[in-house]
C-alpha cells in the first residue's frame, strides 16, 4: 500500500478554533517548525462551532481527510464548547466508522495555543495516514458524474465534465 | 457580484521568500469574484494601507482579503484601513499565508500553491461576510473586587478613586490578605504591615468603596457591563453595625485552643475573634464550627452550652441565631483578585500530586513553611519577631532553607516557577542572620532567579554582606535526629553529598492558587490553566483581561506574583475598569449567534450547550399580540460568539454572525481549487 | 426458543373503548387517537363521536407510533382540539421526547397506555396473528418500557416478554460491525443508493420537530437535495445523527421507507454508541436529559489525539 | 383487431436477447431475491424486509433477467423518462463571466417489455403537461426514443383501480402495443408505428396473423376477465367526482379522509402520474455547478413555501386535499384526464393506511348524494330558508 501512494499528495481539511489550534498552528510557524503542506486550515472561534457537516461536506468537495482540532479540555476560550463537541464528534466518528469511513481519515486533536510543536506532528502524522491510505476514491465516486446508470435506471443523463 | 480585492504581502522576505507573491495576486484575479489582486513588500505599512484604501475607491470594492500574516496579528490594522476607505469593517478578512505557510513550508512552489488556496478560501469566505454593526450596550458603573489582598485592595482603590463604586468582598473576616502576614518585604527590607494597613484603612473608609468581608460569590449573571452578583455574607454571628471592636468577647471565649490562620499555625486564637489587631473591619466573626455553643448544637443538646461572648457583649451585637444572608449588587466589571496558598506538602495530596512526604512537614515540628517564617520573624508574631523554632522555642543556630519544594518539578509537584521564593528565602536568610549574629544559614537552590528592580542585589547582599551559604543543588530527605533536624543534600557544584545537622528548615512550597478558583472561575465563565491559575485572555497583550468580558484579574490567582506586580496587575485592572465606565455604552464586536424566528422551534438544546447562559426560551406573538409560539432568543449583551448552539441547532435557525454557515461552506468549497 | 405465549388481541381493549368514551364523553378531550381496524389492516382512527370509540382496537398489528400525530408540526391535528392518544411503551417515549424539547405540555394530551407484548413486523394483514420469532418486528425483542409510567391510564394485563425474532437488531448490527470497512462501505453506499429523497422517515417520525429541516434549507445547501448517492450519504448520516440519543425505536422511518433502507441499523448503532459513550438510554422519563447537550469532564476521548 | 401476432415465450425472451445484441436497451421487470445478494450483509438487510422478492423495471443485462410473473414492479416507470434526479445544465464561472452547458436532448432508442399498461397509460397523461406550454425536450426526447409494449395485467390485488379512472388492465394507451398472455407464449397487438416497426425489425421472432377465433379469443377473453377482476374493486363516475370536488374544496369530507395522513410523500415517489419537480443549483465548488430537477412532492411543506415565509399549504390535510383535487379535478379539467391509472401504489405504500379506493368511493358517494351534485341548484334552497 505505501509504495502505491508515494505519488500521492493528500488533500487535507482542518477545522480548527481560533484560540487554540489556530493559534497553536501560529506559533509552529512563528517557531519555523516545517510540517507538510497538505493541510488547509479553516478557523472557527470554537470546536462547539463544527458541525459534522463540516465533514461530510469536505469528503463530497474531495478532500482525503480532515483534521478537527481545539482546545484541550479544560482549556475552552468559551470553557465548555470542546466537551459538547467531544461528544458530537464521538458520535460521528463512530457512525461514520460503522457506515464505513476509515476514522485514519478523521483526525481528533486538541492542539493548545502553547503546542505548535504538536500541531507539526498532528499535521504529519494526518498527511502520512491518508497519504498511506490513498486518495479517497470511493467517497469520490459517489458523485453523481461518475454514476452510469443506477441499477434502477433513474439517473439522467450528466453534463460532460 | 462580489468584487473582492486581494492584497498579497511579501512581509519582506518573510513571505516572499518562500511564497511567489506574484503569482499569488495573478492567480487571484481569475478567481470568481475578484475584481482587484496585488502584492505589496509591506501591506502594513503606511504605504501598503494607503493601497489597499486606494484600491477599494477605485475599485469599488465589496470586500477585501489581505493575504498576509496571521489575522492575530494584523486584522485589526486591516480593518480600521477598510473601514477608513469607506467599506464596513467586517468585511476585511486575512488569509494567513505566513505563519500557517511560507514559515512553515520550504518548497517555493508547494507554498505558493497552498498560498493560493489558502487566499482563495478566504476569498469564498469574504464573499459571504456581511456588514456588520459593532454592538452597543449600557454599562453599569459599579465594578466588583473579588478578594481583599494587596491586589484587591489596589484595584478597588484605583476604581474607586477614579470617582465609581466599588463592591469589595473577601472571604476570610478581613482584608490584607497574604500581605498582612509578612514581617519585611524584598528588597527594601520595609514591614510589610506599616506599608499595608494604610491601604486597608483608605479601602475601609473609602466613601466608594462598599466592603463585605466574611463573604463569598454565590452566583454572577449577566454579562459586560451588566453584572448581576449575588454575594453570600456568610453567618458572622455579629453585628457589623452594633459592633465597636472592643474585644471584650474574645477575652472570655472559653475556647482558646484553635490555631491561628494568622499566624500560619503558629498560635491559638479563639472561637469568637478578630483574626489580627489591625484587622479591617475590626469586627470579630464567631467560627462557629469551633465554638461550644454550636458544637453542642450540632450534638443536638437542648440547652445552649455556652454563651459567654454574648453577655460579654455590652452592645448586643452578638447574636448566635443569624443565617447566611445574600445580597445582590449589580456591577459592570468584575475583578478577580483571589490570591494564593501555599502548597501543603504535609497532608493528603490533591490528585495527581505525590507530595514530598521525605522532607518531614507535618512531622517534623521544626520543618516549617515560608509563611510561617514569615510569622516568626514579625514584630506582630507569636514571639513579638524573634527568631525561636517551633518545637522548644529555642534560638535556631543552623537554619536550612530549601527553594524549589513543588515548583520546578513536574514529576511530584508544579511544573512552573513559583517566582516569589528566591527573593523571599533571600530575604529569610537575611532576616534571620541579623536578629541570629551567629547563625549560619544555608540555602539549597537550584537557579538564582532574581529578575527585578533591586532584586539581584538583594540576593547578592545575602550572600555577600550577610553571609548566607548557598548550595546549588536539592535537598533528598529532612528527618528529625535527636533534637536535630537531619538535612541531606546534594552539591551539584561540587559533586559532593552535603549533610546539615540543622536547628529548623524552611521550606519554600509552591504557590498554588487559592481554594475554590476553579468553582468561582465557572460562575464567571472564566477558564483555569492545568495549574489552576486563571488564564488571561493573552499571555502577552492582555494579561489581565479575561475570556469573558468585563473580568479581569490581578495577582496570584493568575499565576505567582509578588507584591509589585501584583500591585501593578491591580492598578493595571484599574485603568481597564475605569476604560470600560469612560463612556455609557461599550461597543462589542458583533461576534453573537442570531436566532431565525421564522424556523427556530424552541426546542432548546442551544440553550443547553450555551456556555454563558445567553440563550433564553421567549414567546413569539402575532402582530395582534397573540403569543402563536416560543422561539429561542439570543442575548447579544451575554452572548460570546463561540457558535456552540449553531452546531446542535438541527434546523440551522441560529447563526454566529461572524463564522455563518455560507461562509463556512464557501471555504470548503473553495477546497475544490487544489489541483 | 420460540416460545409463542403471545395472542394476537391483547386484553384491555374494553377498557381502552370505555376510557376512550368518558374522556369524549365528559368533554376532557376532543379527539381520541387510536388504531382501527381497516380494509388493508390496523391504521390509525381519529375518534370524536363517543358512539364510535368501540371501532378502537389494539392487537399485534397495531404497530404504528401515534405519537408522531403530536408532532408540532401536524397542525391539522393540534387543531382538533384535545386529544387523547392511545399509546405503547415505545411510543410514549417519544411524547417524553416532545417534553423534553419543549414541543408539548404534560397536560396538553390525555395518555391512554396500553400494555403491549410486542408487534408484528408486516402489520398490513386482515386479521392479527400471534407473534412468533418469524413474525414478531425485531424492535419488540428486549423491550423496556413494558410497563410505562408516562401514562394517564394504563389498561390490558401485563404481557409476557416477545418472542426473540429470528435475527436480533443487535445481531444485525454487530454482523456488519464484524464486517471489514470495505464491505459495510459497500452495504451502505448501496442501501443509501436506494434513497428516492421521499423524506418519508422524517414525516413519519414523531421526534423530528423542525419546522424547517436542515435539508431544505438552502443557504447553504449542506445537503443536496437530489437522490444521487452522495446527497443521499449525506441525507442518511445526518438524519441519524440528529436522532443520536432521541430516537426511540419506534421503527417508523424503517416501516415508511418506500424503498426498504434499513435505518433501524443505522439507529440501533446510535444508541448504542450513545448508551455505551455515555451510558445514556431514551426513557419515558422526560427529565433524562438528552446525551447531545450535556457533557461530563471525563468523557471518553480515546478518538482524540 | 387484425393486426394481431403470436409470439412464443421462448422467442420473447429471444427478442430480448436480440435487441441487447444489438446494443438497443431494453427495460423490463427484474425480480430480485433481496436475500440471494452475493454479499452476505446485504442478507442481513433482506431479514427486515419479508417482501424478499422486489420487483423492478431495470435494464436488461441479459434476456434471462426478463420476468413475466406479472407482479408490480415497486416503482413506476415514471423514472425513465422524469429520473428522480437529472442534470439540466453546468455552469462555470470565469472571472466575471459565466459558461452554461447545457445537457443533450436526443437519446438512443431504447424498449420497454412488459410494462404495466397502468405505468404506460400514465405516460400519456403526463405527456400533456409535458407539452402544454413548455415542451419538455428531455421528457419528449426520452419518449420519442422508447418504444414501450405492455403486457396484459391480470390484476394485483384489491388496491387496482385502473378501470375506474379510464384506463384499463390491457390498455395500450402510452404503449406502442400490447402482449396478452395466451397458451404458449404471447399475443402481441401493435398499436403504433414504434410498435409494428418492433415487429419489422425482429420478423423472425413473430409469426404470422394470429386466428381470431382460437388464439384470439383466448386473449380476448383473458383481457375482458382482467378488466371485469378490476372493475369489481371500484366503480365511480369520474365526471361527477370531478365535478364535486371541483365545487367542495372547503368541504370537511376532504379533510377527514386526510386525517391520517402523516405527509410522507411516499406515494408522490411510487406513483406513475406524479411528475411534480424541484430545481435545483448544486454547487460542486468555487464558481461551478450543476443545475438539476429532482422529484418534488406536493406533500412536502416547502413545496409551496413562499419566500415570504408565507405558505398557502401550511397543513397536511390541505396539502392531501391538493393531491386528490390536483388529480381527480385539476387536470381532468383543463387537460380532460384524470391524473391517476389505477395502479393502487399509494395505497399500497402508505403505511398509516390512507386508502386511494376508500377515498375515491367516500368521494363518488358524496357526489351521488341528492342536491350535492348540482352545488348551484342547492345554494338558494338553503338561501330561502
Amino acid at each position: 500500500m505505501t509504495d502505491a501512494h508515494t505519488d500521492f499528495e493528500p488533500r487535507i481539511t482542518a477545522f480548527v478554533c481560533n484560540w487554540c489550534t489556530y493559534t497553536g498552528a501560529d506559533l509552529a510557524g512563528t517557531s519555523r517548525l516545517h510540517m507538510a503542506s497538505n493541510v488547509r486550515l479553516i478557523r472557527l472561534p470554537c470546536t462547539g462551532r463544527i458541525d459534522p457537516l463540516f465533514i461530510v461536506k469536505a469528503f463530497e468537495r474531495g478532500a482525503d481527510g480532515v483534521i478537527v482540532s481545539g482546545c484541550h479540555p479544560a482549556d475552552c476560550h468559551y470553557t465548555s464548547g470542546n466537551y459538547h463537541a467531544r461528544r458530537r464528534f464521538a458520535v460521528f466518528h463512530d457512525i461514520m466508522e460503522f457506515i464505513g469511513v476509515d476514522p485514519r481519515r478523521m483526525t481528533f486533536s486538541w492542539v493548545s495555543a502553547s503546542e505548535g510543536a504538536k500541531w507539526k506532528d498532528v499535521v504529519n502524522e494526518a498527511v502520512a495516514n491518508v497519504r498511506e491510505l490513498g486518495p479517497y476514491e470511493a467517497y469520490r465516486a459517489l458523485a453523481p458524474e461518475a454514476v452510469e446508470l443506477e441499477p434502477s435506471g433513474h439517473s439522467g443523463a450528466e453534463v460532460a465534465s | 457580484m462580489s468584487r473582492i480585492g486581494v492584497f498579497v504581502c511579501h512581509c519582506g522576505e518573510n513571505i516572499g521568500r518562500t511564497v511567489d507573491c506574484a503569482a499569488v495576486a495573478e492567480a487571484l484575479k481569475d478567481h470568481p469574484g475578484v475584481a482587484v489582486a496585488e502584492d505589496y513588500k509591506y501591506m502594513c505599512s503606511d504605504p501598503g494601507q494607503a493601497l489597499v484604501k486606494k484600491a477599494i475607491e477605485e475599485n469599488n470594492l465589496t470586500g477585501v482579503v489581505i493575504a498576509a500574516c496571521s489575522p492575530h496579528m494584523h486584522e485589526k490594522t486591516f480593518r480600521r484601513a477598510v473601514d477608513q476607505a469607506g467599506l464596513n469593517k467586517f468585511m476585511c478578512e486575512m488569509a494567513n499565508i505566513r505563519e500557517h505557510c511560507s514559515w512553515i513550508h520550504e518548497d517555493k512552489d508547494e507554498a505558493t500553491a497552498k498560498a493560493i488556496d489558502i487566499a482563495r478560501t478566504i476569498v469564498e469566505k469574504v464573499k459571504h461576510n456581511r456588514p456588520l454593526e459593532v454592538i452597543k450596550i449600557p454599562v453599569t458603573k459599579r465594578a466588583l473586587v473579588i478578594g481583599g489582598g494587596i491586589a484587591g485592595i489596589q484595584a478597588a482603590l484605583d476604581i474607586a478613586d477614579g470617582g465609581h463604586e466599588v463592591v469589595l468582598i473577601e472571604k476570610s473576616a478581613s482584608i490584607g490578605g497574604h500581605m498582612s502576614q509578612l514581617s519585611e518585604t524584598f528588597p527594601t527590607l520595609d514591614c510589610s504591615q506599616c506599608i499595608l494597613t494604610p491601604r486597608m484603612v483608605e479601602a475601609y473608609q473609602h466613601p466608594n468603596i462598599k466592603l463585605h468581608t466574611w463573604s463569598e460569590v454565590e452566583k454572577v449573571d449577566g454579562y459586560i457591563g451588566n453584572f448581576e452578583v449575588t454575594i453570600r455574607k456568610k453567618a458572622r454571628s455579629v453585628d457589623e453595625d452594633l459592633c465597636n471592636g472592643c474585644g471584650d468577647c474574645q477575652g472570655v471565649c472559653p475556647s482558646k485552643k484553635i490555631p491561628s490562620e494568622f499566624d500560619a499555625g503558629l498560635s491559638n486564637r479563639t472561637a469568637i475573634y478578630v483574626p489580627f489587631p489591625q484587622a479591617v473591619p475590626n469586627i470579630p466573626v464567631l467560627d462557629r464550627p469551633n465554638c461550644s455553643l454550636f458544637k453542642g448544637r450540632a450534638k443536638g443538646l437542648k440547652k445552649d452550652a455556652c454563651g459567654k461572648c454574648k453577655e460579654a457583649c455590652l452592645k448586643g451585637a452578638i447574636d448566635y441565631d443569624t443565617e447566611d444572608t445574600f445580597v445582590t449588587e449589580e456591577v459592570g466589571a468584575i475583578v478577580v483578585a483571589t490570591g494564593f496558598k501555599l502548597y501543603d506538602i504535609g497532608r493528603d495530596q490533591p490528585e495527581g500530586l505525590t507530595g514530598y512526604g521525605e522532607y518531614g512537614y507535618g512531622e517534623v515540628p521544626d520543618v516549617i513553611d515560608g509563611l510561617q517564617f514569615e510569622r516568626l520573624a514579625s514584630a506582630s508574631g507569636p514571639t513579638a519577631g524573634a527568631i525561636l523554632r517551633p518545637s522548644d522555642g529555642t534560638e535556631p543556630k543552623t537554619v536550612v532553607f530549601v527553594h524549589c519544594v513543588g515548583s520546578r518539578d513536574p514529576e511530584k509537584g508544579m511544573s512552573y516557577c513559583s517566582k516569589i521564593c528566591c527573593m523571599y528565602n533571600a530575604k529569610h536568610a537575611m532576616l534571620y542572620k541579623h536578629k541570629v549574629h551567629d547563625g549560619r544559614a544555608v540555602a539549597f537552590y537550584m537557579d538564582i532567579r532574581a529578575a527585578g528592580k533591586g532584586y539581584d542585589e538583594f540576593s547578592r547582599r545575602a550572600i555577600e554582606e550577610d553571609h548566607a551559604e548557598y548550595i546549588r543543588g536539592r535537598v533528598s530527605r529532612i528527618f528529625r535526629d535527636g533534637d536535630k533536624v537531619k538535612v541531606w543534600g546534594f552539591d551539584t557544584l561540587s559533586g559532593e553529598q552535603v549533610v546539615i545537622d540543622a536547628d529548623m528548615v524552611v521550606l519554600a512550597t509552591a504557590v498554588r492558587p487559592q481554594d475554590g478558583v476553579k468553582e468561582l472561575g465557572q460562575k464567571l465563565s472564566v477558564s483555569v490553566d492545568a495549574d489552576g491559575f486563571i488564564n488571561e485572555a493573552h499571555p502577552k497583550l492582555r494579561p489581565v483581561e479575561t475570556n469573558t468580558a468585563g473580568v479581569f484579574v490581578a495577582g496570584a490567582c493568575q499565576s505567582p506574583r509578588d507584591i509589585p506586580d501584583a500591585v501593578a496587575m491591580a492598578s493595571a485592572t484599574g485603568a481597564k475598569v475605569l476604560g470600560l465606565f469612560s463612556s455609557d455604552e461599550l461597543e462589542r464586536e458583533p461576534a453573537v449567534a442570531i436566532v431565525n424566528e421564522q424556523t427556530c422551534i424552541g426546542c432548546m438544546r442551544c440553550e443547553l450547550v450555551c456556555p454563558y447562559g445567553a440563550i433564553e426560551q421567549r414567546e413569539v406573538c402575532t402582530v395582534d399580540g397573540h403569543v402563536c409560539g416560543h422561539t429561542a432568543y439570543v442575548n447579544p449583551g451575554v452572548c460570546q460568539g463561540c457558535g456552540t448552539c449553531q452546531a446542535v441547532c438541527l434546523s440551522k435557525s441560529v447563526e454566529l454572525q461572524t463564522f455563518t454557515d455560507e461562509q463556512i461552506f464557501s471555504e470548503i468549497n473553495a477546497l475544490c481549487a487544489w489541483e | 426458543m420460540t416460545d409463542t405465549a403471545t395472542a394476537p388481541v391483547y386484553t384491555g381493549v374494553d377498557d381502552l373503548r370505555r376510557i376512550a368514551r368518558e374522556l369524549l364523553e365528559a368533554g376532557d378531550v376532543r379527539v381520541i387517537i387510536g388504531w382501527e381496524a381497516a380494509r388493508r389492516g390496523a391504521r390509525p382512527v381519529f375518534v370524536s363521536d363517543p358512539a364510535e370509540t368501540d371501532k378502537l382496537i389494539f392487537d399485534t398489528r397495531c404497530v404504528h407510533n401515534l405519537v408522531t400525530y403530536l408532532n408540532p408540526r401536524r397542525d391539522h391535528v393540534a387543531e382538533l382540539g384535545k386529544i387523547a392518544l392511545v399509546v405503547k411503551g415505545c411510543d410514549v417515549k417519544a411524547v417524553a421526547g416532545l417534553l423534553r424539547e419543549s414541543q408539548l405540555g404534560r397536560a396538553d394530551v390525555v395518555l391512554i397506555g396500553v400494555r403491549c407484548g410486542g408487534v408484528l413486523e408486516e402489520n398490513e394483514l386482515p386479521a392479527a396473528l400471534a407473534l412468533t420469532p418469524e413474525t414478531v418486528a425485531p424492535r419488540c425483542y428486549g423491550c423496556d418500557n413494558r410497563e410505562p409510567t408516562l401514562t394517564d391510564h394504563l389498561v390490558g394485563e401485563p404481557q409476557p416478554e416477545p418472542p426473540r425474532p429470528v435475527m436480533t437488531i443487535d445481531e444485525r448490527v454487530a454482523a456488519l460491525d464484524g464486517q471489514p470497512l470495505e464491505e459495510r462501505w459497500a452495504f451502505w453506499t448501496e442501501q443509501f443508493g436506494k434513497c428516492v429523497r421521499c423524506y418519508a422517515c422524517r414525516q413519519v417520525c414523531p421526534l423530528c420537530i423542525c419546522e424547517q429541516c436542515i435539508v431544505e434549507k438552502t443557504r447553504p445547501q449542506w445537503i443536496e437535495s437530489s437522490a444521487h448517492p452522495r446527497g443521499n450519504l449525506s441525507w442518511n448520516v445526518t438524519r441519524a445523527i440528529h436522532l443520536a440519543g432521541r430516537c426511540v425505536d419506534c421503527g417508523e422511518c424503517e416501516r415508511f421507507c418506500p424503498v426498504g433502507i434499513p435505518l433501524s441499523l443505522l439507529n440501533r448503532k446510535l444508541q448504542d454508541i450513545v448508551r455505551e459513550r455515555y451510558d445514556y438510554t431514551v426513557s419515558d422519563d422526560p427529565e433524562n436529559a438528552a446525551p447531545i447537550g450535556d457533557y461530563r469532564l471525563d468523557d471518553q476521548q480515546e478518538f482524540i489525539k | 383487431m387484425s393486426d394481431r401476432y403470436f409470439i412464443s415465450d421462448s422467442d420473447l425472451r429471444g427478442l430480448a436477447a436480440d435487441l441487447l445484441g444489438a446494443g438497443t436497451e431494453v427495460i423490463a421487470p427484474v425480480a430480485t431475491d433481496i436475500c440471494q445478494s452475493p454479499s452476505a450483509i446485504a442478507a442481513t438487510a433482506c431479514t427486515l424486509d419479508h417482501s424478499l422478492v422486489d420487483i423492478d423495471y431495470r435494464a436488461l443485462t441479459s434476456a434471462d433477467e426478463l420476468d413475466l410473473d406479472r407482479g408490480l414492479p415497486q416503482l413506476s416507470l415514471k423514472g425513465y423518462f422524469l429520473p428522480e434526479h437529472e442534470a439540466l445544465c453546468s455552469w462555470k464561472q470565469k472571472g466575471t463571466t459565466i459558461e452554461v452547458e447545457e445537457v443533450p436532448t436526443e437519446f438512443a432508442a431504447r424498449v420497454v417489455l412488459a410494462a404495466k399498461p397502468c405505468d404506460a397509460a400514465a405516460l400519456e397523461v403526463v405527456d400533456k403537461v409535458m407539452n402544454w406550454d413548455y415542451k419538455d425536450e428531455l421528457w419528449n426526447g426520452r419518449r420519442e426514443a422508447t418504444t414501450i409494449v405492455n403486457l396484459t395485467c391480470p390484476m394485483i390485488d384489491d388496491s387496482c383501480f385502473c378501470t375506474a379512472v379510464g384506463t384499463a388492465p390491457d390498455d395500450v394507451k402510452g404503449a406502442d402495443g400490447l402482449l396478452t398472455p395466451v397458451a404458449g407464449g404471447y399475443v402481441y397487438e401493435p398499436a403504433t408505428d414504434k410498435g409494428r416497426a418492433l415487429i419489422e425489425g425482429n420478423k423472425a421472432r413473430f409469426s404470422g396473423d394470429v386466428e381470431a377465433d382460437t388464439l384470439g379469443r383466448e386473449a380476448d377473453d383473458e383481457r375482458a376477465a382482467s378488466r371485469r377482476r378490476v372493475a369489481a374493486n371500484l366503480e365511480i363516475d369520474a365526471e361527477s367526482v370531478r365535478d364535486w370536488i371541483d365545487t367542495h374544496f372547503e368541504d370537511p369530507l376532504l379533510s377527514q379522509l386526510a386525517i391520517r395522513c402523516n405527509g410522507c410523500g411516499a406515494c408522490t415517489s411510487v406513483c406513475p402520474t406524479c411528475h411534480c419537480f424541484d430545481i435545483v443549483d448544486e454547487q460542486e465548488g468555487v464558481g461551478h455547478g450543476t443545475r438539476r430537477r429532482c422529484w418534488d412532492t406536493c406533500q412536502a411543506p416547502t413545496f409551496t413555501l413562499h419566500a415570504s415565509g408565507h405558505n398557502p399549504r401550511d397543513d397536511q390535510h390541505v396539502r392531501y386535499r391538493q393531491r386528490i383535487n390536483h388529480k381527480f379535478a385539476i387536470y381532468p379539467l383543463k387537460f380532460g384526464e384524470v391524473l391517476c391509472t389505477g395502479c393502487g401504489r399509494c395505497t399500497r405504500v402508505c403505511h398509516a393506511g390512507q386508502d386511494l379506493v376508500e377515498i375515491l368511493q367516500a368521494i363518488d358517494i358524496a357526489a351521488r348524494r341528492p342536491g350535492d351534485a348540482d352545488p348551484a341548484a342547492a345554494e338558494p334552497e338553503e338561501a330561502a330558508s
